[in-house]
């Protein structure tokens, strides 16, 4: 029951939203919200629930694997909104707020679902949902990257569905019942037809990978990243992206099943890598800091989908890290939306010196800098660190190479455009700016417990967690 | 307490013989350009003199003007106690004793170089400058002959090294540390030690503002130096080892005397070298004392 | 009913032709919408018991994608006063060669991929996938946005196509589930085209590209 | 467990810095020095033959079992860590004042007891994961502690690059620890030197640690970081943060099989970097910078005795491989000490005039007499020459080299060339040093700042008299020292457990003492003669020239002009000349400066090259949505092409 909880508690709280009267204190429903949610999947997490097969919706092991991070992630962004809300006072903020709630409960109830049709009607309303997320600020530049978001994600999502009927085909035409629930498709195992299988593996990964933004589908992404409020990105970048991520994974289970895991696992890893690539290029390169986070965004999907394609520990590494990725990214977003409040630009041709202007923030955005970059003692290095000795485990050498290539460019690009815009004489653009900035409890900390979090994460891995991700990948795949 | 009695009598033979060299070097020149030529004990008039002599300090100069003719002095004089004296071998040996020799002369060159660039005259920094380029190519062949006598002696102590002749490549050696010499105690065509032209000169120009005591300490420190290198040069070839004490004692003392007198001919034969060419001199020297390392390689190796 | 079916499955072939050619955007919203109402009427002939929720899926398809949708793009179209020319970035007759080569190169492919037999003999799956080429195709070659617009319709249709293979197997809700969800998903893009008129006065989307490197 | 508690005590007392840093001054300073001397007394204890210090708390980080281990190899280097932590802790009370430098000087306290506890921690770790953890954060608190002049860019440039190369070591380092523990089975480290199958591994340990030690071709990080660093920053990352990487070296070529290429490789590379370092360092103008390049030349000496010694350990460790090794480990302490002690020479030298420029320095005995003295004392030492420490150093190593060519095997082959390139580095090295000495603190003032210079305070001098001592006492007494080594030795290589003290080493010191003796007796009996004959004053001998003034004395450049001219092959120096001419000649000027030439010519035509291929792919994102959907279509194609390539096996 506390599973469908996790789904109607949002959506309640998002229709109390519009009915909300007065914008001063709507957004206090987030964080109230979020603590709810977190509370119930903390609940579930320690104590899970029986899954019984059949159920379409269930807090499975995978469900119980990845959501309490999204649940986490966006508790710290509810409370970041409060003050970010009463920041931008000038905006209404009824229809953000609702929305918001309302993809919460989406990506609950895409994280638990156990039907490929059900699952795709998750993300493709979560997909909508976001919409007006995109497009708060309201600018000619926000509806642009709404619409290329919606175009370029859409037709993704249009392939994705094309790719759920082609399983279900296989399932048809394997003398199956065309049953779409992940379960039965596992089942049906090797009964599957081959090639509908690999035709439905390579729309899906497409489809999804397009939500994800791996290259080269990725092209959403900055524009969608350097539009939206810091908290969008954060959720986008730790919690919808997440969604899309299980969804292969759990494909992924099936197409093993069907025992093409090989290919399954030969075109993750190199897209993963491609990926990775690409967004190094782009960060090496990029003088906006926004858009560098998108990228950042990215390269980090595509460290998921390589640990996916490892398989056995890679996958358990990939959990990990979809752990560490959705905390450290959020602390990222966060410090990095103080800073653009505050410096009034968005690129480092307008923005510098915050370390005088804003010192918290700044201090907080590099050490998230750090941190994103695989810098022990944050989670990432853990996560990444397993992912490359999985690579090594599995012999794969050169896919370790270019892993790591990957890796440098990447800080190369980062800790460039971070430290430009960190250090150095604040600009003029800065004094320009909306006083009315001020570096108050309600922006500071919810960054900074994010970090800690990865920290902790890290230094010391719950074993309630390890217990968890062993658990999911046993579930996804079961050692002969 | 016989050690140190021997330390003191090795130290009185070096100290009283050394300014004779020069002397020796000066009279061949003088005979060759048909003059009569100062006196064999000029130089040991000249250090008395100076001894007594009072002092003009630059204004700029530190106390380590003073200072550095004094260490490289000491410096040099142990170097000197290391070598084996002929039958008499050496006060004291121990391995490696031989790198200590090469880096005690490397420490006479730093603490006269810094007293040199003390005056803040342009042109002793130009001669220190050319002493201490010059110094890197001789050290390579200083430390490629040492090479070679360890090579074959299979010991990296003076006193054992120098015992037998350097063998095969005994003429190679000899004449790779013949240039050294000339190198090192900046004779001609190096150097030219009675020139008068600051531009030209390397360790004239470096003494410039030295004088009474502490250029009495150079002058006498220089000589020992040549000295030194003289005596390496002729143990390197003499089979000291196997002659009886006198014979050795009387080859020593001979090939010595030999050395002085072919400096005094180079010094009236050659001129001064151009300053670009003489890299290319010392470079001839270092590739003779690897030659005579081969040499040494085979003929031992076989 | 085969017979039928692959009837109304060459039309709608023939409506993507027709839409890939279309110069003018009232015509080509005109060929979308006309498509959508065809594929509306095809699960009337798929299934054999007819019980209510089909006929209101049926219904509900053709209102949507026959007459809602493209109300919508004609109001859009008709608030912004811009000249109705497709201005395609993709010529018409590559365009129509290129679709023309779709529809020969899907039967083809269908052809190649193991159907069941009571599929083999119908043009669903070619017809399927020479709609999304054809979708695509516009999505990729036309410059103002509401032919695009057009051309995502065109792309769903040929995923519904598809979809209609299942239609014994997914459970109608899913079905009905996935329909809304595009529908939505379709006036949503309405809405931002409208916005975008209003914030650019245009809807050529040439001019968006504001966000780029 | 005495070390254990001692080890606790160092921990506490840094963390007790820490907390205190910005707020008490005193309270840091006697925190660290406190954490200083419990840490060498640790090391201490272990070098003097206490037994091997391990601890596995149950205790779990990133989920390994923390393992911490002092062995001799480990305290060999943390004694080093804690006589510069501590010496250079001092130094910085007086040098980088609240007063000058009110933003960053407290925060620079903390980060120093953050880099020492981060240095300790790599040093005892036993764990691959918390090895890897401690390194990145001890090179992070490194690059804090460079840039603290941020507001300078070029500061900002040289710190940036010496974190994009250490973030490519540790990369390379990533590689080797997963690899090992891929292989291995666990993260845990320790001797496994019979499983030749993870020799190869060695090649990425190499990278990773070389970078981080700045051997030849890697060093282009080292110079312009050493140079813009505060000079008690320069000290400690010359004196034992580049160390760092001969530790990871020195550990991990004592713990796993090592391929015979790597150990050629090793010895070569430090023959080129000995030989390169020193040309280079000639070649500079700049005081911090051209230590920086000795840096180089000195990890080059270390990595001689080091590589020969695995050279020999391929061969069946014969004798002559102890005397290399031990050459180098001995070298490690001595570079660490002088090179220390000449940075804070030139940060006192910099903290009185202002500049590193040599140019425009001179003179500076008269107004500094205690840094001239340590100065030129470390100038000596650096040059190799007896009585002092570095002679000792080299000394063992030329022993070490002797016997390889006696020995007439192949490693013969290379150890003639390195002996003679050894012997040119140190005549070399010491024509750099007359050159330093000479220009900088000898002469007349060049310029009125110069002139105006002022000694420095007692916080600054200490420091430096106290690593002068250490420098004379290892050269006095280095067989008092041979003991310590012997045990690193034993610990790296088991077979060579309590090695004696060789005997020429009491004959050496003998010597030593003798001859330094004799030096001070001489210089003081030669005084007291010339004061006896009385002595006048004048001015220098100036060849009759009407006005001489100091900027007529010889300049940096044109003393190192011969030698600079034999490299300049390598050197590639850029001159700027406009020589006079005509019977009048009007003005004429003449510079020369020597750029980095391996990263000006190699490094950053390659960063080029991928910023240009960065650039084209950036291109891509033009912002017109129709291609965006053409990728997404090429996408789709690629993967289907993957997926059914060889009939989708």
């Amino acid at each position: 029951m506390k599973e469908l909880a996790l789904i109607a508690v949002p959506f309640v709280a998002a229709i109390a939203a519009l009915l909300w009267p007065k914008d001063e204190t709507r957004p206090w429903l987030l964080p109230a919200t979020g603590v709810v949610h977190v509370a119930l999947t903390m609940w579930l997490l320690i104590a899970p629930p029986p899954v019984e097969p059949m159920a379409w919706v269930a807090f499975d092991p995978l469900a119980r694997a990845v959501l309490p991070a999204v649940s986490v992630l966006f508790l710290a962004c509810a409370a970041y909104a409060v003050s970010y809300l009463r920041l931008r006072s000038e905006r209404p903020n009824r229809v953000f707020v609702a929305c918001l709630l309302a993809v919460l409960g989406l990506l609950s109830a895409g994280h638990q679902a156990r039907h490929l049709g059900l699952l795709w009607i998750a993300t493709e309303a979560v997909t909508l949902a976001a919409v007006p997320l995109l497009h708060f600020n309201n600018t000619g530049r926000a509806f642009e990257a709404t619409w290329k978001y919606l175009l370029v994600g859409g037709t993704g999502i249009a392939l994705s569905l094309l790719g759920s009927f082609c399983l279900g085909y296989a399932s048809l035409h394997g003398g199956g019942g065309g049953d779409l629930t992940f379960v039965a498709l596992t089942a049906q195992g090797a009964g599957l037809s081959r090639p509908w299988v690999l035709t439905a593996w390579v729309l899906l990964l497409v489809g999804y990978g397009t939500k994800m933004g791996l290259a080269p589908m990725h092209t959403w992404k900055p524009d969608a990243y350097g539009e939206a409020p810091g908290i969008v990105g954060a959720l986008l970048a730790g919690a919808v992206t997440t969604v899309a991520f299980t969804a292969v994974l759990r494909v992924r289970a099936v197409v093993d099943a069907a025992g093409a895991g090989v290919v399954a696992g030969r075109t993750l890893i190199v897209i993963g890598l491609f990926s990775m690539l690409v967004a190094a290029l782009f960060l090496l390169g990029t003088r906006d800091f926004k858009r560098m986070l998108a990228y950042s965004s990215v390269e980090h999907m595509g460290i998921l989908s390589l640990g996916a394609g490892l398989g056995g520990a890679g996958v358990w590494a990939a959990l990990f890290h979809v752990w560490t990725n959705a905390l450290t990214k959020g602390a990222v977003f966060l410090s990095a939306g103080n800073i653009r409040r505050a410096g009034g630009g968005r690129t480092q041709d307008e923005v510098a010196g915050m370390a005088i202007l804003t010192p918290v923030s700044a201090r907080i955005f590099v050490v998230c800098m750090l941190a994103i970059t695989a810098c022990p003692p944050f989670g990432p290095f853990f996560s990444e660190l397993r992912i490359l000795r999985a690579a090594f485990a599995d012999g794969q050498g050169a896919v370790a190479a270019v892993f790591l290539a990957a890796l440098l460019f990447a800080f190369l690009g980062l800790s460039r455009l971070v430290f430009a815009i960190v250090d150095g004489r604040p600009r003029a653009a800065a004094k320009k700016t909306d006083r009315r900035f001020r570096e108050t409890a309600g922006v500071i900390v919810p960054p900074l417990v994010l970090l800690g979090l990865s920290l902790w994460l890290g230094v010391a891995t719950p074993s309630v967690l390890q217990e968890a991700w062993t658990a999911a990948v046993q579930a996804l795949f079961p050692l002969p | 307490m016989t050690t140190v009695l021997d330390i003191l009598l090795r130290l009185a033979v070096w100290l009283l013989l050394a300014p004779l060299l020069p002397g020796v070097i000066n009279k061949v020149k003088a005979w060759i350009a048909g003059r009569r030529g100062p006196p064999v004990l000029q130089l040991y008039y000249d250090l008395a003199k100076l001894w007594r002599k009072g002092v003009v300090l630059s204004t700029a100069v530190s106390p380590g003007h003073v200072a550095g003719p004094a260490v490289a002095w000491v410096a040099v004089l142990s170097a000197a106690l290391l070598l084996p004296l002929g039958p008499a071998g050496t006060a004291l040996s121990f391995r490696g004793d031989a790198l200590l020799f090469v880096y005690l002369l490397a420490v006479a060159r730093f603490c006269t170089s810094c007293a040199a660039l003390d005056t803040a005259s342009a042109f002793e920094g130009m001669g220190v400058a050319r002493e201490v380029s010059y110094a890197v190519l001789a050290e390579a062949a200083v430390i490629t002959a040492l090479l070679t006598l360890a090579l074959q002696s299979n010991s990296v102590s003076l006193g054992t090294m120098l015992v037998p002749s350097a063998g095969a490549g005994a003429g190679l050696l000899a004449a790779g540390l013949f240039l050294v010499l000339l190198a090192e105690n900046c004779r001609v065509p190096f150097d030219d030690p009675n020139t008068h032209l600051e531009l030209t000169m390397i360790h004239e120009v470096m003494v410039l503002d030295h004088s009474g005591p502490p250029l009495a300490a150079i002058l006498h420190g220089a000589s020992v130096k040549l000295l030194l290198f003289a005596v390496l040069l002729a143990e390197t070839v003499l089979p000291i080892g196997k002659l009886s004490p006198l014979m050795a004692t009387a080859a020593l003392a001979g090939s010595v005397l030999v050395v002085a007198v072919g400096v005094g001919l180079v010094e009236s034969l050659f001129a001064r070298l151009a300053f670009r060419r003489v890299p290319m001199l010392l470079t001839t020297a270092f590739l003779l004392s690897l030659f005579a390392l081969l040499a040494a390689w085979k003929g031992a190796g076989a | 009913m085969t017979g039928a079916l692959n009837l109304l499955v060459a039309l709608a072939m023939g409506l993507n032709l027709l839409a890939l050619g279309s110069s003018r955007l009232p015509s080509l919203i005109r060929a979308a919408a006309v498509q959508g109402m065809v594929l509306g009427v095809l699960p009337l002939l798929l299934e054999h018991e007819f019980h209510g929720l089909v006929w209101v899926v049926a219904a509900a398809t053709i209102a949507i994608k026959g007459f809602v949708i493209p109300g919508l793009l004609r109001r859009a179209l008709r608030t912004a006063h811009i000249d109705r020319e497709v201005e395609p970035l993709l010529g018409f007759i590559p365009s129509l060669l290129l679709g023309a080569m779709a529809a020969i190169g899907a039967v083809a492919f269908a052809g190649a991929l193991p159907l069941r037999p009571e599929h083999a003999g119908t043009l669903l799956v070619p017809g399927a996938f020479a709609t999304l080429v054809g979708g695509l195709l516009l999505l990729m070659g036309r410059s103002k946005a509401i032919a695009q617009v057009c051309g995502y319709l065109i792309l769903e249709n040929g995923i519904y196509l598809f979809g209609l293979l299942l239609i014994h197997a997914t459970p109608l809700i899913v079905e009905a589930g996935i329909l809304l969800d595009l529908t939505v998903g379709v006036f949503v893009i309405g809405i931002i085209v409208d916005r975008i008129q209003r914030e650019f006065d245009t809807l050529d989307t040439r001019k968006l590209t504001s966000l780029r490197e | 467990m005495i070390p254990g508690r001692l080890l606790l005590l160092a921990f506490l007392s840094l963390i007790v810095g820490l907390v205190t840093a910005r707020r008490a001054p005193r309270l840091w300073l006697a925190a660290t020095l406190t954490g200083a001397g419990a840490a060498l007394a640790a090391a201490t204890g272990v070098l003097a033959g206490g037994e091997v210090w391990e601890w596995r708390p149950t205790l779990a980080v990133g989920g390994e079992a923390v393992h911490l281990r002092l062995d001799a190899v480990s305290a060999f280097f943390l004694a080093l860590l804690a006589v510069l932590g501590g010496a250079g802790g001092a130094y910085s009370r007086a040098y980088w004042t609240d007063a000058a430098h009110p933003r960053s000087a407290p925060s620079g306290r903390a980060w120093w007891n953050a880099l020492l506890a981060f240095m300790g921690l790599v040093l005892l770790s036993a764990n691959g994961l918390h090895f890897l953890i401690a390194w990145e954060l001890f090179a992070v608190s490194g690059y804090f502690l460079i840039t603290r002049e941020r507001h300078r860019r070029e500061v900002r440039q040289a710190g940036w690059l010496y974190l994009a190369a250490s973030h490519a070591g540790t990369l390379c380092l990533f590689a080797f620890f997963a690899l090992l523990a891929a292989r291995t089975g666990s993260w845990e480290l320790g001797p496994m030197r019979g499983r030749a199958e993870l020799a190869p591994l060695f090649w990425l340990a190499l990278a990773g640690f070389g970078l981080k030690a700045g051997l030849f071709p890697l060093h282009i990080w080292l110079p312009s970081a050493h140079a813009n660093a505060p000079s008690h920053v320069s000290a400690i990352l010359s004196g034992v943060a580049i160390k760092m990487g001969i530790y990871g070296l020195v550990r991990f070529s004592g713990w796993l099989p090592v391929p015979e290429a790597a150990a050629w490789t090793i010895a070569a590379l430090g023959v080129v970097s000995a030989v390169l370092g020193v040309a280079f360092a000639l070649g500079q103008h700049d005081l911090k910078r051209l230590l920086a390049y000795h840096s180089v030349e000195n990890i080059g000496i270390i990595l001689i005795g080091l590589g020969f010694a695995l050279v020999a350990a391929a061969h069946g460790n014969p004798v002559w491989a102890q005397l290399a090794f031990a050459g180098g480990l001995l070298h490690v302490w001595n570079h660490g000490l002088f090179k220390a002690l000449l940075f804070l020479g030139a940060g006192s030298v910099l903290h009185a005039t202002g500049t590193r420029e040599m140019s425009k320095l001179g003179g500076l005995w008269r107004a500094m007499p205690w840094t001239a003295g340590c100065f030129t004392l470390g100038a000596a030492a650096i040059s190799g020459l007896p009585p002092l420490n570095g002679f000792v150093s080299e000394w063992l190593v030329y022993l070490g080299l002797f016997d390889a060519v006696g020995s007439r095997s192949s490693a013969a082959w290379v150890a003639v060339p390195a002996v003679v390139l050894l012997a040119m580095t140190g005549a070399l090295a010491l024509a750099c040093f007359v050159k330093v000495v000479g220009v900088v603190f000898l002469g007349l003032p060049r310029t009125e700042t110069a002139k105006h210079a002022h000694e420095s305070g007692w916080f600054m001098r200490v420091p430096m008299l106290v690593l002068a001592s250490a420098c004379v006492a290892i050269g006095l007494f280095p067989m008092f020292f041979w003991p310590a080594v012997a045990r690193a030795a034993a610990a790296w290589q088991p077979a060579w457990a309590d090695a004696p003290v060789p005997e020429p080493l009491y004959a050496l010191s003998a010597c030593n003492i003798t001859f330094a003796l004799l030096g001070l007796l001489a210089a003081a009996l030669l005084w007291r003669r010339v004061r006896r004959n009385g002595l006048s004053r004048a001015v220098t001998w100036d060849c009759g020239y009407a006005a001489p003034s100091a900027r007529m004395q010889y300049t940096a450049g044109s003393f190192a002009g011969i030698i600079t001219g034999w490299f300049a092959w390598i050197l590639r120096p850029e001159r700027h000349a406009k020589l006079p001419e005509g019977n009048f000649p009007a003005h004429a000027h003449f510079a020369e400066h020597t750029p980095e030439t391996v990263l000006e010519k190699i490094v950053e035509p390659t960063g080029r090259l991928v910023m240009a291929v960065s650039t084209a792919v950036r291109r891509l994102q033009h912002g017109r949505l129709q291609s965006y959907i053409l990728y997404l279509l090429l996408g789709l194609i690629a993967l289907a092409l993957l997926a059914f390539a060889g009939g989708g096996r």
